[in-house]
């Protein structure tokens, strides 16, 4: 396997070729190639149980395809545990809301910074010094994205008690807390009201701005999709249909098929 | 009335981070702390002292040890007296190999013992969870209490087979074996409780604790945050094992001295545990101390207290209504409040903060 | 906060205000520390029922013991060690003059706090066998005989029936026991007295989670080819080894119990095929002794006993008026001795030291032929008294063999080297100041 | 050398040296199987239907044959005690349903499974209170069940059958069969099913989850008083019991906690597995081994097929 490299804009990051994963007997991702460049906010979408999420878990490294390899930053590879997957600037969110229900939602961005922690068992004993400085530091990191995602009332709350809207919130601001290269999003809207929706959108196109973080984006609401994202690819049994620009996409036959159903 | 944080206004991230944010909690702290350290000792009849508080202390530690691997990391381990066990005995092989060494540095160090098997009964956590893991930790418990009887070496070949306390000092005055008195028991005691919950809160609250209580609510996510399951789950089990190991050591030279080692550590002193870290409140040290409160003065209260005012319950009765007791109550927190007193308590608080005006 | 310290600070109050003492005028204190629960309460309740319904006897038709009255109170343990410390130290301080502690585990326990609360320990024929050793162990007393005793009479009875000792050779016994220091408490004896009379020595242990689950045990005793077997066993434990040896067809008359392995209900579960069963015993069974009628009379008649009117007479039952007796008696000798009629624990354990109930003072009592004299002194805390065995006839327990010395020669050095270990592994144990009564 | 050849030589040559011996340990192993294996069948069926690892099977063992016994004692005929310690089954399913498993209800796993650990101590708390502490004999001449034991010569030696072993085996051969008809030809089997599967499809065809709860823990009481006559009748009824009686777990590890087929082999393997290796490889540490090492056996398992003999192999999804 190849180190890791720096990738600027406009490169690929990521390449997914060829890959197939199956359950059993249950072929869920067949032969599916597709790249993300740096900087993109990159769509998958496809009706439901087209694979998508597999493909999120393969790319992070959850799945591991029967066939086919990944090259995430020029470094080529076909299994890898999810925490590496992490330690290499992959975050993601997850399509049920996958935060840490017990905790507050300040602990569960604190979470997010764990890699970048490193203070040893030692100075922990203590909770002063070097463990506390680090504490500190990173929760002013911290308290930073919760400025930006506009979560400051709800910091000492346990997310467990919080509406599903402020769940996916957070659960945003976990992953932003890894200041991932890849950055996941697994149906960020979905079961969102218009407003949160359009709050949601915004994160994200912000996101984008700000950290210059690249997005591999799932959902299902088409307006939100074409708005959004610069490439798409559309997924249908696990068979990749389409791949291109929203227009290009919008205009595939194959793609209307899939979504409003033919008589086959 | 009293208990109010208006005012309290946090200027920096350190006194926001603070384990006692508020001024009423760290002087009811420190409260405790004094009727623990001078008035108790003062006052308390030997009884009191050797049958309440001793007790409670060794159990509070023993359901700290357990909460970090269960209420933090929600890994279920039935293996909790067994632990203590190993604890209890390194301390007793090691004050008799080297005598000279204070005692106190050889209960603490019995501990890292215990951590090493308890991290070693904890590596099928990576691949079993729940009821399963429950299991495999039984198989610790069963095996090593039979260890502790067929190991002679551990109890350096006594015919009766039970460990004897030897005489220990501090600073020429004896806290352990017959002489010690048990104030001095119980002041040793409390020292080593007070550093040992301090510590375990600092860990708790900063970032090793957090990926426990990740591990503990979302493994699958945890692990895409780029937490490493199997180490923090060994780091787990072996801190919950440092902990009760070091209970097991408390237990046997602070408190019991001596005795029917394996007899103090089966499988029920692992369930009495568990139910205190339940009925306490999972996931919460203040939890600890409640539970193990709870469960150690209900027995008394109902053995010695019913008589003491006049009513008479014959003893096997009060032992049948123990059962009964514990058992009840452990089925009412679970519907009522499965956060346990821990939780109880902090809603108190909250309605005390807003006494006598609601709203 | 305020609140909670309030509420702790009552319980404290509370609790403090328990161990409190409520004594009356001329009476001493005997605590019974007793079990009617947990694993082991089948054997518990007859004993607690013996040991209390003598002593209420006494308080019924003697006005208690030289004119004191005896103020009973039993505290259970659940045989849990825990629990009967927390008796003990719940009674501590209403100035107990002995305390039974009636479970090897919590005797441990105590014999260390003895010497420092002065509080004499009873740990009648169970408990640590080197405590016999008065020297080192003044405050604590196991009479009449220590296991050890009892496995070397065990031998005894194996060459009796066998026809001499030297027929012993070749032979295989097996100690079946429990899986813990009670259990294993015999070991030294046997080994010793295997390599002198050239008998082979299996062991066969029963881990106390398994007690009611024999079976590889019984299997091993098949293979072994086992001629005799010693059970050292409590609780759940003995019922289902008597069981065991009928299913495995194991002859039962070379099934012998130490005495703790005599309970009725444990012959009883073999049913028929259990006659012939044999237990190790200190003192008769029956309820025709004149003491027995007594405690029928002025307990049962009265209504004040726990236990059936047919349990008297029943093995552990009268092991439980036997150990009253003792009490009773050394707090008698200690009267005598101090000439007070409250006496004190330190008075009771030189009551003990000096303790001599001889075969008239037995006919006195009404236990001619219940139990055989009993002769403590200072250096000898046991006395080494005699035993003989007992067999199960179906319905009862009967005295199958005569009153047979332990083989004192054996076990006195083993005792001698024992507590000085015990002592050697404990810098603070502290020495024997007590004078030694005169005479004793 | 003398350590290998001890551990993987000579307890051969002893099994082929004693046949009959290897007989007997073999059907010494398959009956205490079957109690285990009983126990194991009444978790189960809890744990299918309702999705609870009840962790008070044991004492609800216990608790039946305390009930028969006790009621027995206090004079009532055997036909009559058995009639009416059902019926105290019963009684106690619904308790257990309508004040345990309702107010629980969609509360995680584990809680349910604590809330076991709080049922098993009140239920020694009840059973000790109505019926005193101490451990009592089994009325097995009463319930007719056979004594004595039959003596069959072969491979020259004797094997000892116990003739309240062999029922103990036939009468568990019948309950299984009789739960499996249950299952599959009736109403209510069909509906337990059902809810096994998915409460939501089971809720959404109109079947009370209230009601099969309490059918389940009627079935598992069921169990649970036959186990306890057996394994009365073998040993005594006591609360001692308990501690055996979580050897069910590693079964349940071995068969798959859903699956009754699986808790019977569990069951066997588990008590042969046991008796076998105490008989054979015990004695060279000690012996008592016995005491655990089922849960190493199933430890071993777990690591290599978790989902257990018959389990499903579990797929996480995220």
């Amino acid at each position: 396997m190849k180190p890791l490299r720096q990738i600027e804009p406009g490169e690929q990051l990521l390449n997914v070729e060829n890959v197939s994963l199956r359950f059993g007997g249950v072929k869920a991702i067949t032969d599916v190639s597709f790249d993300i460049v740096k900087g993109e906010v990159r769509a998958i979408i496809g009706p439901n149980g087209a694979g998508k999420t597999s493909m999120l878990n393969v790319i992070n490294g959850f799945y591991h395809p029967q066939e086919g390899q990944i090259t995430y930053r020029g470094a080529t590879r076909s299994k890898m545990r999810p925490h590496v997957a992490a330690t290499q600037g992959i975050a993601r969110t997850f399509q049920n809301v996958a935060l840490f229900k017990g905790m507050t939602t300040l602990d569960n961005i604190m979470v997010g910074r764990t890699l970048k922690m490193q203070k040893s068992f030692f100075w922990h004993l203590f909770r002063h010094g070097p463990a506390m400085n680090e504490e500190i530091e990173h929760r002013k990191f911290v308290e930073e994205i919760i400025d930006f995602l506009e979560i400051e009332h709800i910091r000492k709350v346990p997310v467990g008690k919080l509406p599903y809207g402020l769940q996916k919130r957070v659960e945003l601001g976990r992953a932003l807390a890894m200041e991932p290269e890849l950055l996941l999003l697994d149906e960020p809207m979905a079961g969102m009201n218009l407003e949160e929706k359009e709050d949601m959108c915004r994160f994200i196109l912000d996101t984008k701005e700000q950290y210059g973080t690249t997005i591999a984006l799932i959902e299902h609401d088409m307006g939100v999709v074409m708005d959004l994202s610069d490439r798409v690819v559309v997924l249908e049994y696990g068979i990749k249909i389409a791949d291109g620009t929203p227009d290009e996409v919008k205009a595939n036959q194959k793609v209307i098929d899939a979504y409003l159903g033919v008589a086959h | 009335m009293f208990y109010r944080e208006a005012g309290q206004f946090k200027k920096t991230y350190a006194a926001d981070m603070a384990v006692f944010p508020i001024l009423q909690d760290r002087i009811g702290i420190a409260v405790i702390l004094i009727v623990a350290a001078v008035v108790i000792p003062l006052t308390g009849s030997t009884f009191f002292i050797s049958s309440v508080m001793i007790p409670f202390l060794v159990f509070s530690l023993a359901a700290m040890g357990l909460n970090i691997v269960t209420g933090y990391t929600g890994l279920i381990s039935l293996g909790t007296g067994a632990f203590m066990g190993v604890g209890a005995f390194a301390c007793y092989k090691l004050t008799t190999i080297f005598p000279n060494v204070n005692i106190i540095i050889w209960i603490l160090a019995s501990g890292i013992f215990s951590a090493a098997i308890g991290a070693a009964f904890g590596l099928p956590s990576l691949r079993i969870k729940g009821f399963y893991l429950a299991v495999a930790t039984l198989a610790a418990q069963f095996f090593l209490e039979w260890c502790f009887v067929r190991v002679p070496w551990l109890y350096n070949y006594s015919a009766s087979g039970a460990i004897q306390v030897p005489q220990r000092t501090l600073f020429d005055v004896a806290i352990t074996g017959a002489n010690a008195t048990p104030t001095t028991r119980y002041l040793v005691l409390l020292g080593i409780v007070v550093l040992m919950t301090w510590v375990a809160s600092n860990i708790l609250h900063g970032r090793i604790g957090r990926t426990f209580m990740a591990v503990r609510d979302m493994d699958i996510a945890a692990e895409l945050m780029g937490i490493r399951l199997l180490p923090a789950k060994l780091m787990a089990f072996a801190l919950s094992s440092f902990y009760c190991g070091v209970a097991g050591a408390v237990m046997m030279f602070l408190w019991y001295g001596g005795g029917e080692a394996a007899d103090a550590f089966n499988i029920r002193q692992s369930f009495n545990i568990l139910f205190m870290v339940i009925i306490g409140g999972l996931g919460s040290l203040i939890g600890c101390f409640l539970g193990a409160a709870l469960l150690n003065i209900v027995p008394i209260i109902l053995k010695f207290g019913f008589p003491a005012i006049g009513i008479a319950i014959g003893s096997e009765t009060a032992e049948h209504l123990n059962h009964l007791l514990v058992g009840g109550l452990i089925i009412f927190f679970l519907i009522v409040e499965p956060h346990g007193l821990a939780r109880l308590w902090q809603i108190t608080k909250q309605k005390l903060r807003t006494w006598p005006f609601p709203y | 906060m305020k609140r909670h310290l309030t509420v702790a600070a009552l319980a404290a109050t509370t609790l403090a205000s328990l161990a409190l003492p409520a004594q009356a005028q001329d009476s001493v204190y005997v605590p019974l520390l007793t079990y009617r629960t947990g694993p082991f309460a089948g054997s518990g309740v007859h004993i607690a029922n013996g040991m209390r319904d003598y002593l209420e006897m006494l308080n019924q038709r003697d006005g208690g013991i030289g004119g004191a009255k005896i103020t009973i109170e039993e505290c259970e343990t659940g045989y849990d060690t825990k629990k009967g410390v927390e008796c003990y130290e719940s009674m501590k301080g209403k100035n107990p003059v002995v305390v039974n502690p009636y479970s090897t585990g919590i005797t441990l326990q105590l014999i260390p706090k003895a010497a420092v609360d002065k509080i004499p320990v009873l740990s009648m024929a169970y408990g640590l066998s080197a405590s016999a050793d008065g020297g080192n162990f003044p405050w604590v007393f196991n009479p009449p005989a220590t296991y050890w005793d009892g496995a070397s009479v065990f031998v005894k009875h194996v060459a009796a029936v066998e026809g001499g000792l030297e027929k012993l050779k070749g032979k295989t016994l097996g100690l079946m026991h429990l899986d813990a220091p009670f259990g294993k408490e015999p070991i030294p004896v046997l080994e010793a007295l295997a390599k002198k009379y050239g008998f082979t020595l299996k062991l066969y242990p029963v881990p106390a989670a398994q007690m009611q689950n024999q079976g590889s045990q019984w299997l091993a005793i098949r293979r072994d080819r086992v001629d005799w077997i010693y059970n050292q066993g409590w609780g759940a434990m003995n019922p289902t080894a008597v069981k065991e040896a009928v299913k495995a067809g194991f002859p039962i008359d070379k099934l012998v119990g130490v005495w703790w392995a005599g309970g009725d209900d444990d012959a009883r579960a073999g049913e028929a095929a259990a006659k012939g069963y044999k237990t190790l015993n200190f003192h008769n069974t029956g309820n025709s002794f004149p003491v027995m009628q007594d405690i029928l009379k002025h307990v049962f008649d009265k209504n004040l006993s726990q236990a059936k009117r047919e349990q008297v007479g029943e093995n552990l039952y009268n092991r439980g008026v036997y150990n009253s007796m003792l009490i009773a008696e050394a707090v008698r000798t200690a009267q005598k001795i101090t000439g007070k009629k409250a006496v004190t624990g330190e008075d009771v354990r030189r009551g003990f030291e000096a303790l001599n109930i001889t075969d008239a003072r037995l006919k006195e009592m009404g236990m001619e032929g219940f139990a055989n004299s009993v002769k403590l002194a200072c250096n000898d805390h046991n006395g080494h008294n005699k035993v003989f065995v007992s067999q199960w006839d179906g319905s009862k327990y009967v005295k199958a063999s005569d009153w047979m010395d332990p083989m004192k020669e054996i076990v006195r050095p083993l005792i001698e080297q024992e507590a000085k270990d015990y002592v050697a592994k404990d810098a603070g144990w502290p020495k024997r100041t007590a004078p030694c009564e005169k005479g004793a | 050398m003398d350590i290998l050849q001890s551990i993987f030589v000579t307890p051969f040559l002893d099994m082929a040296g004693a046949p009959d011996l290897l007989v007997q340990t073999l059907w010494e192993g398959l009956v205490s199987g079957v109690l285990y294996a009983l126990i194991a069948l009444g978790f189960v069926l809890i744990f299918k239907a309702s999705g609870v690892f009840n962790f008070a099977q044991g004492i609800m063992v216990v608790f039946a044959a305390l009930t028969l016994v006790g009621l027995h004692e206090k004079g009532v005929p055997a036909w009559l005690a058995v009639i009416l310690t059902l019926g105290v089954m019963y009684l106690l399913a619904l308790t257990v349903e309508r004040f345990v498993l309702r107010p629980l209800v969609n509360q995680p796993d584990i809680i349910l499974f604590m809330a076991t650990f709080g049922l098993t101590y009140v239920l020694i708390g009840v059973g000790e209170f109505i019926f005193g502490g101490e451990p009592k004999q089994m009325i097995a001449e009463q319930l007719f069940i056979p004594r004595g034991a039959i003596d069959v010569k072969m491979l020259g030696g004797r094997v000892t059958f116990q003739k309240i072993d062999i029922a103990a085996a036939v009468i568990a051969s019948v309950m299984i069969a009789a739960l499996a008809a249950f299952f599959q030809y009736t109403r209510i089997g069909r509906a337990l099913r059902a809810v096994a599967d998915s409460h939501k499809a089971a809720l959404s065809v109109g079947i009370s989850l209230n009601q099969i709860w309490a059918i389940v823990w009627f079935a598992a009481g069921i169990v649970a008083l036959i186990t306890g006559i057996m394994w009365g009748a073998r040993s005594e009824v006591s609360f001692g019991l308990d501690i055996i009686a979580l050897k069910a777990l590693p079964v349940l590890i071995l068969g798959g906690f859903t699956s009754i087929p699986g808790a019977i082999v569990g069951g066997l393997i588990i008590g042969v597995g046991e008796k076998v290796a105490e008989f054979y490889w015990g004695p060279l540490v000690g012996g008592g081994i016995e005491s655990w090492i089922a849960y190493v056996i199933a430890l071993g398992f777990l690591m290599f097929r978790p989902q257990g003999l018959f389990g499903d192999k579990i797929i996480e999804r995220i």
